[in-house]
Formats: C-alpha cells, structure tokens, sequence
C-alpha cells in the first residue's frame, strides 16, 4: 500500500498526544502525593520515556511486532533490532510509514510500565525501578502487547506472518489497550503493591493529595492525549477514528458525572479529585471498546465502570494492601469492566461490527473477553510477583524508613520540589 | 516594655491592623500559625475517605508596646478580633528586658 | 461527498484542541481567585465537559444540527437522539465523519458555558451551577449555535435542509463564534452576576491572583488550543484553515502588545496577567473576524480590541457588579468588537471573500454585523437573568456568608487545594 | 503545486506545537528560577510571541524567505510586507497553502530569540528585553534562518530565487534549526551574559530552583511541542517526517538517561532537574541531524550530547560567567555537537541520503558542518554582543540593585506569582 | 501563667499533639519553623552544583498554662516527642503575665 | 536563659546565621513572618486595580542564650543585620524560666 498523507498527518499527532500522555499520567500521580515526594513520584514516569524508548528501539518493537515464535505468545526479538532497517521510503504499515507505527506502539509501552508507579507512591528505590522496568517491559508488556496488538499480516512473499493469540486465534476485541494496557498496568500494581508493602503511616496518617491543581491538570492531559491513544488506533484518520473518538468523550464525561454523584450520595461532597478520577476511570473503560459501541453504549459503559471505580477504591484499606495512587482501583476495575462489557454493549452498527449480549449477538463475544481478560490478568500477575521479589530479594526495593519519612524526594533525588515561601531560597542553602 | 501576641482568625486581620492603626502602633510583626482548641476542625474528603484536620488557619499577631499602652492595646486587638464565635482566638501578654531597632541601634521605647 | 484522510485528521485534532481550552480556561480562571477558591473555579469548568458531554450526545446535537423547526430558531431535539445514527461508515459532513463533526461542535457548547463561570467566582453552589449548565445549554446555546453555525443544507432527496437564521437569511460573518460564544458567554455573564451580587468584601479587599504561573498555562493552553477552534472552524485543512492560522496568531501577538502598553502607560508596569489577559482579549476579537480579513487587518482588530478591553474590566468597580474574572470586559467586549468590525476589516481578498466598509465594501456587512451581535446579546442576556434567577428564587445560588469567608473549596468540595508548607501534610489531618 | 490536506493537517498542528514550546520554555525557564523572578523569566518568553509574531508579519517573514538580496546574506525585507500577499488561495508553498508555512516558520523565530532568556534571569529591565527582541530577530535571526532555511526555489517565470548560502552554496544539512536556533540562540546567550554580568550572590547564594513540577511540565510540553519543530520541519506528512520523529523520541530518550547516569556517577544522586536537561539537550542535539541518521545514530547523538552537556553546564562557575539557567551549556554545547555529528553519523539509509564520516562517507560532510556551525555562531556572537552593549550604554539593559534583592517580579512587573500560605490573600493586600 | 513553647519534628506533631489533648490540654497553636543546631543538614543537587541546605524543618508547638501544670506539660510534649536521636528540638518556658479569650473577654486561667 | 527575638529582612538571614555560628552559638529556630512598620509597603497591579501591600516580607530567629551571653548576641545580631535602611527591624530580649533538650531530657544551659 501507499503512504497517505492524511492518515500519516492523524498518526504522528496521535503518537505526539500518546508521548505527552506519560508526563501527564506524572502530573496526575504527582499531585496526589505530599510535596515531599512529588518528583521521585513525577520521575517513575518520565524514566519510563528514556529506558523504554532505547529497549523498544533496541528490540522491543520486534518482540510485540516480529515474526511470532510460535503459538501467538512472542515476536523475533531480533527481526527490526535497532529499527534501522524500517526508515527506508518503502517501508510502510497500512497508509503509514512504519517507523511512525513502530513510534505509536513505542508509546504505549512507555505509558503501560509508568501506569504501575502508582502503586509504590513515596518508597521505591530508584535504581529498582528502573531495573524493574527494564524487565517488566521485556518479560511482561512485549509479549502480552503482541498477544493484543499484533494482527496477522502478509509477508513479502505472500505468506500469513502470524501474530498474537489474542487478535488472532481468540479474535477478542480490544481496540486500545484494556487489556494489554489497562488490566495488565492494574494487576501488576496489585502485584508489585503486595511485594513492597504499606507506606509507613498508611491507614493512619491522612496522605492527602498535595496539590489538586496539578492533579486536574494531569487529568486534562491524560484526556487530550488518550484520543491518540484511542483515536489513533484505528491507524488512520477515517470513520472509524472519529466514532471511536466521539466515543471517548462521551463515555468520560458520562464517568466524571457519575463518579461525582457517588461521591455526592455518599460524603456528602462532589470533589475535584473525584472528577479527575471520573475521567480517568472512564477514560480506561472505553478503551477496549471504543471501536465497538455506539454513542449510548459508551456512556453506560464509562458511567457503571467510574460509579464501580468510586466504590472500588476504598477496598485497599479493607483488604490492607497500599495500592497508594488506586491503580488496581482504577486500571485494573475499569480496565476489566471496559473489556468485558465489549460482550454486553457492542453493536454491529459500530466500526468493529459485532453484535454483544444487549444486542442480540449471544455470548460468544462476551466469553471472548473474559478469556482475554483474565489470560492477561493471571500471566501479568505472576509474572509481576516473580519479578518484583526478586528484586526486592537482591538489591532490595524499598528506600530505608528515616529516608521515608523525611520524603524521597531529598533522599533519592537530593532535590525539594517548591520552594515558594516568602523568604523562599533563603531558608539555608549554600553553594558548597 | 511588653510583647502582646494575639491568634486570631485570618479573616479579621485586616481589621486588627486597622484598629492598631488607627490606636497609633507603629509596627508589628505578622506570621502564620494554625490553632487547636474548642472550634471543631474540619473534614475532607479523598477518593472516599475522609480526614479530620484539626488544625485551623490562624494568624499571629506581635506587637512590642510600652507598659503603659498595654491595656490600651490588649481592648483594641480584642475588640477587633471579635466575632463572637468559636476560634476568635487568644492575646496574651509577656514581660521584655530590652528592645533594639536594628537600623538604628536605638533602644527601649524609642526602638519600638 | 467522500471521506477526506487530510480534513479528517485536521479536524480530529482540532476537535481534541478545543476540548482541552476547557481546562485551559478552568487554570487561566483558577489561578486569578484565591487559593481557597481554586478548585471550586476549575471543577465549574470541568464539570461542563461532563454534564454537556453527555447533553449533546442526548439532544444537543440535534437542536443544533437537526432539521430547523421553523424561522432557523432551533433544530429538532430528536432527530439525532443518542448520535446513535450518525456512527456509520457513510454518514458524512462535507469531507469529513459526522462523528467528528459532532464532536467538534461539542467542543463549542462545552466550553461556552464554562467560559461564564468566571463571573461568579467563589460564591456559587456547585448543584446549582449544574443545573444552570444544563438549562442555559437548552435553553441559550443550542439555539443561538443553530442560528449562528447551522448553515442550510440538502437533504437525501435534495431539498433544501434549512439552518439557523443568522448563518444563512441575515448572512452575518461569524467564522469561529463571536456572537455564539463569545457574545453570548460575556453578556450571560453579566446577567448571572447581577442575579448573585457581588463577593463578599468586593471593593475592599484585594482578591488577588493566587498562582500567576497557573493563569499563565492557562492563556498558553487556549491560545494552542484556540487553533483547533478557528482554523479547525474550516472543518478542513485548506487554505482557509491556513489564513485563518496566520489571522489567529497574528491578532494575538499584536494584543497581547498593546495589553502591555496599555498598563505601561497607565500603571507603570507591564505585568504577567496583563498578557495573559491581551493574549485572550486577542483570540476573542479575531474569532468571528479571522476569515475575513488579512494578517494587516487581524493586528488592527486584535490590538484594538485588546486596548479597549484593558480600559474595560475596570468598569466593573465603578459600575459595581462583581464580574469577578472579567468575563464581560474580556468576552462580551472583545467579542463584539471583533464581530462587529468584521464589517470594517473585511477584505474580499480573505477566504470569506467580502468587502468591509475600510475596504470599499459599504456598510451592508457592518449593518449585518451588529443585528447579529445585539440579537444574541438580547436574547442571552434576557433568558440567562430568567434561568438565573428562577434557580437562586428557587433552590438557591449562593452559598452561605461563612462558606465563603472560610473558603468554598472547602465548604463546597471538602477539599483544600495545597499543602505545600515544609511541615506539609502534617498540619492536621487523620484518616478517621 | 496543489494543496494536500495531509500535508496541510500536519502543518497546521505543527505549527501550534511550535507556538506550544515558547510556553513550555517559559514554564521549563520559570520553574528553575527562584518564586520572585518566576514572572519576569516568564514574560520573557511570552513577550516574543507578541513581539515577534508583529515583526515577522511585517517584515520579518520576507527577510528570511523573501528574493536573496545578493550571496544568499538576506532576503529582501518588503517582498512580502504584511504577509497580505499569501493568503489568496493559489499561494502554494510545496503542498501546503504558504499562510501556513510562513506561521510555521514564524514560531522558530519566537521561540528563538526566547532562548536567550535563560541567560538572563532576574536581572534585565523588561523594555529593554523587548528591545533587543526586536532589534536582535532582525539583525540576526532572520539573516541567518535566511542563511539556513531558505532553499533556492523557482519563479513564476521559471528562473532560480535564489535562498541562503547555507542551505543552498555550503549545503550543510541543518533539518530543523541546530545552527540557526540553538547555536545561534545559545552564543548569543553567551554574548548577552557578558554584557550584563553576574547576578547578585552569583556563585555564592544558592538560586535553587523554586517549583520542579513546573520544570518538568516546561520540559514535557517542550519534548511535546518538538515533534511539530522537528517532524514538522518535512512540511509533509510522510516517509520523512515518521523517521524524523522517531529518531527525535529515540535520542531524547537516551539522552535523558545519559544524563541522570552522570548524576549518578558524579553526585551520587540523579535528580528530576536532570532528567529535564537532559530531554532538553537530547531534542536539541537531535534538531539538525534528525533526518540524516538512523534510530541507532540517533540514540547515540543525543546521549553524548547529553552526557557533555551535563558535565559542561558547571563550566560557567569555574569560567566566571552567569548564564543563569545554561543556555550555552545546553543549546551551544548540544546544538554544536548535534550539528558537526551529523558528518560523523550521516547514513545515505536516512531520508536525507548523505552518508557520514562513520559510514564511509569521508569527512565532506563533517567540514560543511563544521563551517556551517561557526559560520552562524560567530555572526551571531558579535552582532549579539554589540546590540547588548548598545542597549547597555544607552537605556541601561540592567534593573537596580535593590529591585533584583527584593525580587525582579514586584520591581518591574508590580506583581507576585503566588499567594499560597494558610492565610493567603490575607497577607496585607488593600483595594487602593 | 506559662507559655510553653516547643520546637520539634514535624514527624513528631501528631504524637505530641494527641499527647497534650489526653493530658488535658484544651488548646494550642502550632506554626512552621525550621531550625538550625547540632543536627547536620542535607544537601541538595542542582544541574552538578551541590548545596548545602543547614535550616531543617521543624514544628512550633505554643501552648499557655497554669503554672501548677507546667512540669506536667513540658514533661508531656518532651515525651512524646522525643525519637532519640539528634535535632529532637527544646522546649522552654517562658512567663506569661496576662491572658485573654478574644471571644468571652476572660481573662486568667478561665481563657486558656 | 534568655530568649533572644530578632526580626530581619529576609536577604539578611545568612549574614546572621553566619555571625551568630562564628560567635560560637549552637542553635537558633528560624521562621517567616511579615512585618509592618515605617517602612512603605509595595504596589501591586492586577488587570489596572493598584493594591497596597503593607506586610513586607521579614524573617523571625529565635536563640535561646546563657544570661551573660546577651548583650553579646544581641549585638552580633544587630551588626550583621544592618543595611542602615529603614525596615531592618528589632531584636528584643525574654526572660525564660526554664529550657530542656527534647533528646537527652537535659535542662537549663545544658540544654542550649
Ligand atoms: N492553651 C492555649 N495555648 C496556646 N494557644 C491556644 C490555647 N488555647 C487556644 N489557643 C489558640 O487560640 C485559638 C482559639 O481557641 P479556641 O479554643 O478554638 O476558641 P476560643 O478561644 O474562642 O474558645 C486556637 O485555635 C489556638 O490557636
Ligand atoms: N539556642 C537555641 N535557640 C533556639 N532554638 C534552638 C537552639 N538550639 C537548638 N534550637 C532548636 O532546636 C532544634 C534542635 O536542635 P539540635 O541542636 O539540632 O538538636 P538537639 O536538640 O537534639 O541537640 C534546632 O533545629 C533548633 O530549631
Ligand atoms: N512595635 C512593634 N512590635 C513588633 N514588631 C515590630 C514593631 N515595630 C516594628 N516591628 C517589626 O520590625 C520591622 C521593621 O520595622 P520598621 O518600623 O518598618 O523599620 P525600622 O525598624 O527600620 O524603623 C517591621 O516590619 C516589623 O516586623
């Protein structure tokens, strides 16, 4: 096929809004912690965009989308190793140039591992992290992302080029990501979450977010770049992206409305972090099936996975885990509920052309997702558990208690974040 | 000379200066603090779980007054810190050996 | 007509650029109150996003866009209930999805409405802002953008779909919305803050800017954002699209100038908020205009327009309504200004190809100009001070005196906005 | 040639994600300075996009791209005055309406002469600032993006325009910028510090950064923002923009680690204000070279850049001079090493088809590039330094003593950036 | 009556605040500080450049009593403050010659 | 003991807390205030509306002292204070009846 300028145009803005997705997930995350943790809780993020960009240039993008090894589960971490052999003319993906599709998908990697940050707020060691991230992408999110994201192709010769059980053999719907993304990012915080245990003070102290305007702006961010995210999975700029992206408003403004309203029935207060949450639990739940419901069906969708979200969150401090940032709270919740309405809500007027439950197509899409959905779940989950504590075994994951509490932020990063009082830089600092 | 320091509600300290003012102390000294006492703190509400914060905006007043001014002082702050309601605050007065205005080096009451 | 890739993709992002001038507006608005306001502030744009979101998708679009009901006053409310049928593969508006083209209009509606927020800063009940939004949506927006954007169409069997009055039998100019969202928002302002009166301590007390940085992002995200909505008010990505772009940036600039000059000559200073305010003031003035004349023109309108307005929002304290973010003096009398002297600085060389008074062209377009100004004026004007003040006779507008004085973030939303202090997090709180 | 929507689409957001980055500069510049300069550093940046859209309009825009007016030194300055010309439909720049590549070209020239800020902080009267803006884009910028950007076209009657020297008789690869912005704004940062000296307690008061988050917002909206500066520089939605884009990501990317790796080595601690530098000197390395290398190449050209800059940003203390927020250590340094790479890591495999000194394409390359780099860095150098001086001797370039201790945002800009405290607005403020 | 004054962690605030309201203390007012002592600072690092940050943040615990209950108190906030190690804070005691309830107008013991 | 009250101007804080460490005294608690006084405050502008603002922006050092020590600290204090500008500030003198180490539990001069 031909390179086409506009879908071209629609895909490098889209790969642009996914990129700007990570430092506004930072911001999001950031804002929720106390002052004196905001940067390392900002850096877990953005680390994410300097070790994965080299690991999905290096061999990433051949291990999601190379020639599969077998059985659907891992592409050739060899095929495209340093992706110079897709910058030439000729290569091309669909309308696009591959090496604007290999950028996209390099996006998505980079957001799923910084999703799971949240869930260590004020109490990882930096250097594990990174560690971590270097082998969760590799062993976790490559082949689960080709399990979802890699169709079956045609080779030069004209020979199938087979790609992910999940697309493929199991034909579930997932157009964006709730499960490779969501579900995935959701039980691995649970997992890793177990691994290091509670934040001193949890349960006790009050935690309470240090700056909502930087929370609502990470929100907003989040929002504008997930219409890449959704949008620019259609790969093209056709009727498609545009449902899908009528789609994602309308189920997260139906979210923020709803988790607002639980929290107005049940505190008595409709809060502006549970507006940002709205629009993320939303924003998670259409994901997977932005393709496959039409405007209503988004709404339900984005309006019962935000009021189960609202409701779900609190359970950490039941069951005693510090999920501190709500990940399994929100990705893991929505990331479920949005894949696995696709069976009730899907209808085949919309672009993926699949009748669901509600609409007369029976259960076999619904039994589809919920195949998916928990094959990701449980291989993420162990897998997540199996690498967290073998780090935690060895180099140790968690920073000593007196750096806890004195804050991360100058233990880790020997930096302090504001420094606005009004004899602001006065308060004693030399240059040495 | 004496040191009257007064907490009182954030919202009245523009009248407490005003009134200061008016009464002919020259200076103070202004500072942030939050109080604990008899006013009920308030609650907040994140992702469902609610926290009491006990700890309400006050702000500290300090003002330097010869001793014979006390008195005068102590009724004006009072008076324009009132609201009748809980948390309007407290004054309360200690003793000072010696007061230096820095520029000056002048000191006792001309510092002040 | 067929799917053009390269329009779509203009108008796909467009469409994501206007959603995020909402919270654009809620930083711009939120950093000019206090601190004890700033979530309040931003949570009245940001609930805009979900309760419109979610209207539009309903009936909004269809009063808009739906078949006229008579005199181009207001489009049928069911015609396309749901968006339902608009999803598919086929349904086109003119090169582009109707799926995006609702969803760019959305935009429009969302953000007009959060835009008259900022005259009732600190002192609003969030139920009842809601519940204003919902009705001033029905009752104001969704007819005056029938009148101003619905232009007459064809139908299946080729007859004539008439539109909106103003768009079409009186033929105004309003390229982007000058009078439907500018005009409108600005003047319906005014209505809603006389009906609430003014702040306590309004005169008196300073009400300063809590986060000038915060205002500055604010300006910054809808100046980029105000691209999708006049060059995106092409609906494609053509010549008109580009001069538009150029007029757009170009009337800003030179506002932003002549902001600064302004106070310069008047107060001494240059400040931040005076260009954050002239960069706005510009944006609003060359909206309507920015099709219509040249890049010579878009800098005598946005400078113009600009001045004036730094002259204007003081008018407030002599006038004595507390239009506490300026949203008249920037929105009502920017935008008309810029609507009006369409009628001035047109030239036929622009995309819209007609001539204004300064360009030999008479004065017909100038009369045109100002019927459709004062007809949305009037109209909004009335029916926003009847929505407004059925509401506060009602369940009431305004919170109580203490609620204020204390702080509405707290009393509204039980939230405080930072906790920033070096001994932060530990002023008080307890999970209780 | 026709228009292209695609192309025209992609041109279009670029050109907004270029406006975008002045703001991210000055939110990347504002953050790093302390909470009473944060205006003023502010301003700076965004006084550019008011000045300098007015000035490119005029003239500026004909300056650099209008007819050379002899050695390919300058374009003449009135060719296209006003830009009124090239809004009518059949002025086609390649397949995009030239409204819109003379706007895109426009935010290189704000952005800039913005960077020059940085050398500056807290110390330079705000209208002499504007006047060096002014007098500084069009003794230097436009001469030399002339020199760098503007390739010899054909008439309408069929004869050569001859464009720049650079681009055209030296045929330097410089694809977006490394000579004509970053080693041009980065020697004139240079020359601009000499001129006005040290800030008081330089070197020995501490000037920490006063908000992090704010930085780190600068940066994202920067990396966010450099996809339009970069991919867009193909003014084309195609094979060539997909690889530019990736090769940018790849080397921010690496360049990012490369420099929190020697602020693990060397401090012992890598920081958040490290991972900002080093995303900024990897986009910055990567401008000229990005069409020329490979995903590999580019990986190594932005983490050596970066690993330099990290350890040349300290040089300013042991050299004696203050540029405060080290636009020489970051934008000379990389911007020299980006540009004079390109004949090291050039492979023909790139779209730009030149092989380089590492792939066996001699050392040609390497010697245009080289000439090219200090062709424009020392015009830049001495034109800067005598436009300083000048404004230095005669209406004085520095504030007093006294209001750069108090702090520069309340002396010039009457205004401070925040008011944050328990008490907040309480803190003395009257309605005068 | 006293005015007990105590600098201390900020970690510690909680603790010796529940400590004092058990004791039977009704009131207090609680201001940021930062402090300076045998307790070393940190050191912070910016673009290479290492500073060294010497004033360590730090909690003012101001609390008036009777006098009879002074040693009870001081012993109170020491107890509950204390972690062992260096940078605890102080407290010290000061006389108070008159008190006054801004809102009531007591003044003595009755306005504390 | 006594406590030793100083309000300065904010530049002024590391030129004091350097003389005092070279005086040999071992500790002080610094905090933000706002003073008030015969200096004139500032003018700020937002959207054409002037605002005075009268609290400046001052620093507050406590050090507690040996009684001998006084005169000596006061003085130190007051010279490295000095801009001989209006606004420098006071520096005024508390009796304290008793001081106590939070970590050792030590009192009086000890515990300094
Ligand atoms: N014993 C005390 N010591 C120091 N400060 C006190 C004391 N009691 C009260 N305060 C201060 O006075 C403020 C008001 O006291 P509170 O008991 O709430 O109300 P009221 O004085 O009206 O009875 C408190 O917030 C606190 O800052
Ligand atoms: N002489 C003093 N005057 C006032 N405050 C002091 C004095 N010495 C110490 N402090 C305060 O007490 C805190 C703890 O003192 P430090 O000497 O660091 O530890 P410790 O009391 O455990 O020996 C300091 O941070 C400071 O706030
Ligand atoms: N009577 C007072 N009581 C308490 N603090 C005072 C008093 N007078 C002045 N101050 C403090 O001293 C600071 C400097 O005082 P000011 O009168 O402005 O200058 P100067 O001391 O040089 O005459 C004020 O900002 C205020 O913080």
């Amino acid at each position: 096929m031909e390179i086409l300028a506009g879908d071209t145009a629609w895909m490098l803005i889209s790969t642009a809004l996914v990129l700007l997705m990570t430092p506004g997930l930072a911001m999001f995350y950031g804002g929720m912690v106390r002052a004196k943790g905001v940067l390392n809780m900002m850096m877990m993020s953005f680390i994410s965009m300097g070790v994965v960009s080299v690991i999905w240039t290096l061999y990433g993008y051949s291990m999601t989308f190379g020639k599969d090894l077998g059985g659907g589960l891992v592409g050739s971490p060899t095929e495209f190793f340093g992706l110079t052999t897709i910058i030439s003319e000729d290569s091309v993906f669909g309308t696009i140039p591959t090496s604007v599709f290999a950028a996209f998908q390099m996006m998505f990697a980079i957001l799923t591992v910084a999703l799971i940050s949240g869930a260590i707020a004020d109490r990882a060691k930096f250097g594990s992290w990174i560690l971590f991230v270097i082998i969760w992408v590799t062993i976790v999110y490559f082949p689960v992302a080709h399990w979802v994201f890699d169709f079956d192709g045609v080779d030069e010769n004209g020979n199938v080029d087979p790609g992910g059980w999940i697309a493929n053999d199991l034909a579930a719907i997932d157009f964006a990501g709730g499960t490779a993304v969501h579900i995935n990012a959701g039980i691995a915080a649970l997992a890793i979450a177990l691994v290091l245990g509670k934040r001193v003070g949890f349960g006790r102290e009050p935690f309470k977010p240090h700056n909502l305007t930087l929370v609502m702006l990470g929100a907003a961010l989040l929002w504008f770049g997930w219409f890449g995210f959704n949008a620019g999975s259609a790969i093209a700029a056709n009727a498609t992206a545009g449902v899908v992206f009528l789609n994602t408003v309308v189920a997260t403004g139906a979210a923020m409305v709803a988790w607002l309203l639980v929290e107005r029935i049940r505190n008595g207060h409709a809060t502006s972090l549970g507006a940002a949450s709205g629009i993320v639990a939303g924003l998670v739940a259409i994901t997977p099936a932005c393709s496959a419901v039409d405007p209503l069906g988004a709404m339900a969708i984005g309006a019962i996975a935000s009021a189960v979200c609202a409701l779900a969150v609190s359970l950490k401090y039941k069951l005693g885990y510090d999920d501190s940032l709500d990940v399994v709270g929100l990705h893991l919740v929505a990331g479920l509920i949005g894949s696995i309405f696709v069976g009730l809500f899907a209808t085949a007027a919309a672009p993926a052309g699949v009748d669901g439950l509600f609409y007369g197509g029976g259960s076999d899409q619904l039994v589809k997702q919920i195949i998916a959905s928990f094959a990701v779940l449980a291989y993420s989950f162990i897998a997540t558990y199996i690498i967290a504590k073998a780090i935690d075994m060895t180099i140790g994951f968690r920073v000593k208690e007196d750096a806890e509490v004195t804050g991360i932020d100058l233990a880790v990063h020997a930096e302090s974040s504001y420094e606005i009082g009004s004899q602001g830089a006065n308060r004693g600092g030399y240059a040495s | 000379m004496k040191l009257i320091t007064a907490i009182v509600k954030p919202a009245k300290l523009e009248e407490v200066k005003s009134a200061l003012s008016s009464h002919g102390v020259a200076g103070m000294t202004v500072s942030e603090a939050s109080g604990f006492g008899r006013q009920r703190g308030h609650t907040e509400v994140y992702r469902g779980t609610e926290y009491t914060v006990d700890l309400i905006a006050k702000v500290r007043i300090e003002v330097i007054v010869d001793d014979k001014d006390v008195d005068g002082v102590v009724s004006v702050i009072s008076t324009a810190a009132s609201t009748g309601s809980v948390g309007d605050g407290k004054v309360w007065v200690t003793p000072v050996e010696s007061v230096i205005r820095v520029r000056t080096g002048e000191s006792g009451v001309d510092a002040i």
